[in-house]
């Protein structure tokens, strides 16, 4: 099938603008990204504001100024984004925007700008029930959150509003936030410290609402010797590494794959490109990873890409993928 | 022998030496002297190694060597106590270490270090210098003079071939600086040599046996001293005849214009009773350690006032800081110039212009200009040597720089003039010029207090003294009814009730 | 020999003097000609306007560094400031006037604070200012319970949504333009040009260096140095404040920490600005002339699409670049 | 008179000494009243561990600080060697000695450059070492690519599993136990040890004092103050680099800029130090004590669930009443 006229023949350019761009979910993500860009022969330009809002706004200004074709955004706060989005959108530029929503006017952003998010809801809910199910809804939870972060208050929401209500056997017997700055060693120390001074045997499972926290629960876990089953969001493959390793403790984890977020937000920005129908909002299936669907570590090691032989809707997703962009792939080439 | 020939050395804008020759020979005290920024301390640099770039060269018995850093000087048995003694002690270290400092360095063969020996033979050194400084102490606590000793007690320790001594009496008392010349007797009997530079050309006289004059950067002649006079040397030092060092000043004396009642301070000062009366010149005499820096700072609210009460014109006045003294009236030359009188990194007129910035000022604004005026008339009025009101003052010799430090408040009248040891290492004409403004000062109607260790100043310029001993006043004398043997009768704590020394 | 070596210390002083500048002009030199839009006046535009928030801080510092002190706490005191003008407006609706007013207010109390804690705790400079940074970024958040503020947030325990709103007027601080430059960069040029007049003009700018020059001397030429120190920090602690606004309307909401980022540029900022022109000290013209260094470089390096994980390691070569330059010199 | 200052001035002079032992017992007596495990021997053996970290890094930092420097690239050269350290064992698979020698290495030579830059290119060390920090930061983010390393991840271009593990000796470094007393504690007490006979009792480490103290001086009596000076910065590096490959082996993995959250509690800890039994300088076991201090207070404030972003506020003002402790006598 023809490439849309819009399309055909461009050099396109993007820019990628991040909150942050550490940690292995991140990579992951702008890997997802770049690969898919390179597919297309799109020029990406990878902008990590390394936590500065303002930062981000910089790289959003940058991209209008230079006359980017696309902007990808992934998390941010949108009071702070909002004027450097719509002032995109009024040039005409699409935005596609992971984990964070604008509220712009309809007549300004039609067609040109989709919220993606992980559907963090239902992350929350299936991991947070997985713990409930293996407890048998009764237990003493070491539960953690990392409050006004957009995607883990909606995991947050989940448990405050449905899992703690429902299953009252369940309790929160300390909670770990310790923001966002160094998340795995605080996390680590944290829990160390609530571990050494709890009695034994009172606590029953942990849960972590980011990953990046389980990490250092895992590390403060098997480091006390003690054999107590964690339950997280999100996944990489130091996590895969950890729960082979150490299947008793770190149990499961629901997530989705984050490369593919940024290859929906390539595809999507190019379907706006070309002027086909986009949605506004959009949400990734996730799936619950659990170790006992995993082989033994002795058996295979088992990273990220391996994860689709296990899960049906893992790997790469076919969402928004379009006929002429087999087409546009073929003539990069 | 050690010889110095044609040693010439320039800085930005100032040739400092031009083609100095100096020798000295074996085993002899040779004293060094010249007017303010003749070019003593930067002769005695190069010959200890502190610059690397001179023309000319240096021989010791004949032979050439080279000197072209501290340690190759060291080597050559050249060791030098510098005139600025904070340049080269360590304050967080203790008395011990800074005088063990080159055993440290240099002879230590272990790395672990010898503790018990380093304080063995420091307090050996403390003693021999009857010095009563307990070792372990840090040295940034001790008093000038302290600092001095410590000093001496480094060059003593490494017993050098060739020992410099620039200026080390200027904050010594008469009895310190007596134990010195006695150190450097026995170490001259020891067969090392000893340059000595210094101001009070009657020590020179006491203990030297060749003196060597510099003037401008330029060497005039090596004499020996039984051939010489005090005043042919000042002579050959300024090129010109000194008429006489204490100018008289005929002026009125008049009501009291300052006065202290019953005061204590903070730092030490009890119940002093004291005035000034305008016109009048007011000794404050006592030995190192006296008080009297103390005293000056109390009055110009330096330090806290606990009891009793400071007087001007009658009124009380009340110093809570140091700007409220300068507001009320009062001016303050301190002690430590480097440290306290100027603000070394900073330009002649910087300095000269602070303490009444507002006169140079319209609202709030500087006036480069006016600035600029002001200091080319006390640069010229003072005789600062200097090629530019812009020169950083630590460019400047030590006594040029004092000039600077008294010259900041000649630009605008005050009450009363607190001196605390203007002329410590002030050449002879340079001091007199300093008298001849205390003259100025006092025939304008003003009042001076005049704090100094050495008497024959005290007695020279003041019109009446107050003695100070342990942090009260003693004794007040009229001057001409006193004579040196009082002074230091009642300095010494004679006649004081409880006839204590301050540990 | 001596004329060489003259040849050769004019040249040091050149590059003493003009290193900074430069370097910066090398910089804009190299990204005019490898990319199209660099030169662009809406691309200078966004230069300044994106290091107006690190040279207002590294101003603050500058005020500072001129009494011999550092204020580590200015950029926590700009994210404070940012935080309590959100709170006035979105949930105390108490307008414009105060939400400016107060966090400014607020600025110069802590400079005072800091000041009291140097002076007359007699803790050292980067001490106190370290600690009052925790604090305040403590209290920032804890003020919040660790959210941001924004217009129509939630309240917390349900209590429906926030009533007020960041005002236009206050949004107009970073958001605004007059004849097409943006408000934020002509708030950073009138603080700059007012500090520059305040320390080479003024008596008490003349004061302040004389303090950070020797205070003991400064003290005893009757100089009432407690009194200007003090000052000084509280203008540190007045521009933070005033950075701080600009940051929250730049940014639309009250942010916890927003202002943290900024420490580690501004510092060096104001470091670099010591020796522009070979003034020797730190000076507003420098300090403006450092953010603009490394604006300029971050702003290239995005442009020339280069990994975004490199940039740290340019930004530190180039530091260190026109550091030794300007710093080589002192040396001789 | 004299009797009556001398017991107030007595009891300045205790508060100067003991004022940071004094603030620590009381935290300590405080959270053993309010929290009933607080006390129990594990819990203490938790403390030492959770600050080994921060002590490592604050004995690298005090290196630098007895030559009056002051070196901001400690946490980040930490960072690094964890990175390096990883790389080697999982990615290149040359097992443990290397990656143990090769980051303490690469330490020692950035403590060089530092010193390079701070000596020959005379520019001052806080910002030589910032720049240094920018640098490696970009460094070891560039190394991996943003990612960690860890073991059994998958390379990039699929070119399938990394080929090693992070070895069992090198973890131990971090996660095990001597006589029940965790390694990482025993490093940092060694490290504590050697740093403390360094200084006080071998003729270099007074030679980093004197340098400290009074740089001209110690020059003008034919101390090397640039080869110390050096020696003190390759130092720091090393120490920090044996900080890195503690971190890294409790991490289990090379996290990229896993050192730098530790930088500021790093250099509070050193500068706490400074007056610990009136020393006045800064000295080994200080350092520890004041890294021991923010983390008996961060333990108990976990413990008693107090929200992170009030532990702050609590950390600030314990700083600055130990700060005020121990400074306020030197005013008098
Ligand atoms: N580092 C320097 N830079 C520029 N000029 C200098 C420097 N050091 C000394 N001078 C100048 O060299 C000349 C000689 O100074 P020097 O210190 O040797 O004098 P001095 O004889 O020791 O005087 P004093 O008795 O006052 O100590 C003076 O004019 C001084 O200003
Ligand atoms: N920094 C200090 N630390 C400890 N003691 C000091 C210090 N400064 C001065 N003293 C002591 O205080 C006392 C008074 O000293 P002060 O300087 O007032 O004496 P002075 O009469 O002015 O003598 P000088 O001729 O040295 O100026 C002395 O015993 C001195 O040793
Ligand atoms: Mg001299
Ligand atoms: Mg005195």
């Amino acid at each position: 099938q023809e490439v849309p006229e819009a399309i055909a023949g461009k050099d396109l350019k993007m820019a990628l603008v991040k909150e942050w761009g550490t940690g292995t979910h991140m990579m992951m993500h702008i890997n997802g990204t770049k690969a898919e860009a390179e597919k297309y022969g799109i020029k990406l330009s990878v902008i990590d504001a390394n936590n500065d809002l303002l930062e981000m706004t910089n790289g959003i200004e940058n991209a209008i100024s230079n006359e980017m074709d696309a902007i990808l955004i992934s998390h941010g706060k949108a009071d702070a984004l909002y004027d450097s989005v719509e002032k995109a959108l009024a040039a005409g530029i699409p935005v596609i925007v992971f984990d964070n929503d604008f509220d712009v006017p309809r007549e300004i952003h039609q067609g040109k700008l989709v919220s993606i998010d992980q559907y963090d809801l239902m992350m929350g809910l299936i991991s947070q029930m997985s713990l409930v199910e293996e407890m048998d809804g009764e237990a003493n939870v070491v539960y953690n959150r990392v409050a006004n972060v957009p995607p883990t208050d909606k995991r947050h929401r989940i448990w405050e509003g449905a899992i703690l209500p429902t299953y009252t056997g369940i309790k929160a017997v300390a909670t770990i936030d310790q923001g966002t700055d160094n998340p795995m060693g605080d996390a680590q120390t944290a829990l160390e410290t609530i571990l050494t001074t709890s009695d034994e045997g009172e606590i029953d499972a942990v849960y972590a609402v980011w990953d990046e926290y389980a990490k250092g629960f895992y590390n403060a876990i098997v480091d006390s010797g003690k054999e107590i089953p964690l339950y997280s969001v999100d996944i990489s493959n130091q996590d895969l590494a950890m729960m082979q390793d150490h299947p008793e403790i770190w149990r499961s984890s629901a997530a989705v794959n984050p490369a593919i977020v940024g290859e929906v937000q390539i595809r999507l920005a190019l379907k706006a490109l070309a002027g086909e129908d986009i949605p506004r909002y959009y949400s990734l299936d996730p799936v619950l990873v659990h170790v006992d669907d995993l082989p033994s570590k002795d058996e295979k090691r088992v990273s990220m890409d391996d994860l689709a032989d296990y899960y049906d809707n893992w790997g790469s997703s076919d969402a928004f993928i379009e006929d002429w962009m087999y087409t546009l792939e073929e003539s990069v080439k | 022998m050690l010889e110095m020939k044609n040693i010439t050395k320039e800085f930005p804008g100032v040739k400092a030496l031009d083609g100095v020759n100096f020798n000295v020979g074996d085993s002899e005290i040779h004293a060094l002297v010249g007017a303010n920024g003749a070019g003593k301390s930067t002769l005695m640099k190069v010959l200890a190694g502190v610059y690397n770039t001179f023309d000319g060269e240096i021989l010791i018995d004949g032979k050439k060597v080279d000197i072209s850093n501290p340690k190759q000087a060291k080597k050559e048995g050249i060791v030098i106590v510098y005139q600025e003694v904070d340049t080269a002690l360590i304050p967080s270290l203790s008395v011990a270490e800074n005088i063990m400092m080159d055993y440290m360095i240099n002879d230590q063969q272990n790395t672990f270090m010898d503790w018990k020996y380093i304080k063995k033979k420091a307090k050996e050194e403390v003693e021999a210098l009857d010095l009563d400084i307990n070792v372990n102490k840090n040295v940034g606590e001790l008093s000038l003079s302290e600092k001095q000793m410590v000093l001496i007690g480094r060059a003593v320790f490494l017993e050098a071939k060739y020992l410099i001594l620039d200026e080390p009496t200027a904050p010594l008392s008469l009895e310190e600086s007596k134990k010195l010349f006695e150190i450097v007797n026995k170490l001259r009997e020891q067969g090392m040599s000893i340059i000595f530079i210094s101001h009070r050309l009657d020590e020179v006289f006491k203990i030297c046996e060749k003196v060597s004059v510099l003037r401008n950067g330029k060497f005039i002649g090596s004499y020996d001293l039984e051939e010489m006079t005090i005043d042919k040397v000042v002579e050959k030092m300024l090129g010109k005849k000194l008429e006489n060092t204490f100018p008289k000043i005929d002026c009125q004396i008049n009501g009291t214009i300052f006065e202290a009642v019953d005061l204590s301070g903070k730092n030490g000062i009890e119940s002093v009773d004291f005035k000034v009366r305008s016109g009048e010149i007011v000794g404050l005499a006592g030995l190192v350690g006296a008080g009297k820096t103390e005293l000056s700072k109390l009055l110009f609210g330096d330090s806290k006032v606990t009891a009793g009460k400071i007087k001007l014109h009658g009124q009380e006045i009340y110093n809570q800081n140091t700007h409220q003294a300068v507001v009320n009236g009062l001016a303050l030359v301190p002690e430590e110039r480097h440290t306290e009188g100027v603000l070394v990194n900073e330009s002649i007129e910087t300095n000269l212009t602070l303490v009444n910035l507002d006169h140079y000022c319209s609202s709030s604004f500087i006036s480069r200009k006016k600035i600029k005026e002001a200091s080319l008339k006390v640069i010229d009025d003072v005789g600062i040597k200097t090629p530019s009101e812009k020169q950083l003052v630590n460019n400047l010799s030590g006594g040029n720089q004092q000039k600077v430090s008294i010259g900041k408040w000649l630009l605008s009248d005050y009450e009363v003039y607190i001196f605390d040891e203007p002329t410590k290492g002030i050449d002879v004409g340079s001091k007199a010029e300093i008298y001849k403004l205390i003259g100025e000062i006092v025939s304008n109607g003003k009042g001076v207090i005049y704090a100094s260790s050495e008497f024959e100043e005290i007695l020279g310029l003041t019109d009446r003294v107050y003695v100070m001993y342990d942090g009260k006043i003693v004794k007040e004398l009229k001057t001409s009814e006193t004579d040196e043997e009082e002074l230091l009768f009642y300095s010494t704590g004679g006649g004081s009730s409880e006839d204590r020394r301050k540990k | 020999m001596k004329t060489e070596e003259k040849n050769s210390i004019d040249l040091f002083n050149l590059l003493y003097k003009y290193g900074t500048i430069f370097v910066i002009l090398a910089t804009i030199l190299f990204f005019s000609i490898f990319l199209d839009n660099f030169m662009k006046f809406s691309n200078i535009i966004n230069i300044f306007r994106s290091v107006s928030i690190v040279g207002l801080i590294s101003l603050a510092i500058t005020m500072s560094l001129t009494v011999d002190g550092l204020d580590l706490s200015a950029a926590a005191i700009a994210g404070f400031a940012a935080v309590i003008a959100a709170k006035f407006m979105v949930i105390w609706e108490l307008g414009t006037v105060p939400a400016i007013i107060v966090p400014i207010l607020v600025g110069v109390i802590v400079g005072g604070v800091n000041a009291f804690f140097i002076i007359k705790m007699n803790i050292s400079d980067l001490l106190a200012t370290l600690s009052m940074m925790f604090l305040l970024t403590g209290i920032s958040v804890t003020f919040q319970r660790g959210t941001a503020i924004y217009n129509y947030m939630p309240l917390p325990n349900n209590q429906g949504m926030a009533p007020g709103v960041l005002t236009d007027a206050y949004l107009f601080l970073g958001k605004g333009t007059i004849f097409s430059i943006p408000v934020p960069v002509i708030i950073m040029l009138i603080v700059a040009l007012f500090v520059f007049v305040f320390l080479n003009h003024t008596k008490y700018g003349r004061f302040f260096y004389m303090i950070g020059s020797n205070q003991e001397a400064a003290k005893l030429s009757g100089i009432p140095v407690k009194k200007y120190k003090t000052m000084a920090y509280m203008m540190s602690g007045f521009i933070a404040a005033v950075a701080g606004l600009v940051l929250g309307a730049r940014m639309g909401s009250g942010e916890v920490n927003a202002g943290d980022p900024y420490l580690m540029d501004s510092v060096a900022a104001a470091f670099i600005g010591f020796s522009v022109f070979g003034i020797g000290r730190p000076n507003a013209l420098g300090s403006i002339l450092g953010a603009l260094l490394m604006g300029t470089l971050l702003n290239g390096l995005v442009m020339m699409n280069f990994p975004y994980y490199s940039q740290n390691i340019v930004k530190g070569v180039v530091l260190i670049l026109a550091l030794s330059l300007t710093y080589y010199k002192k040396k001789n």
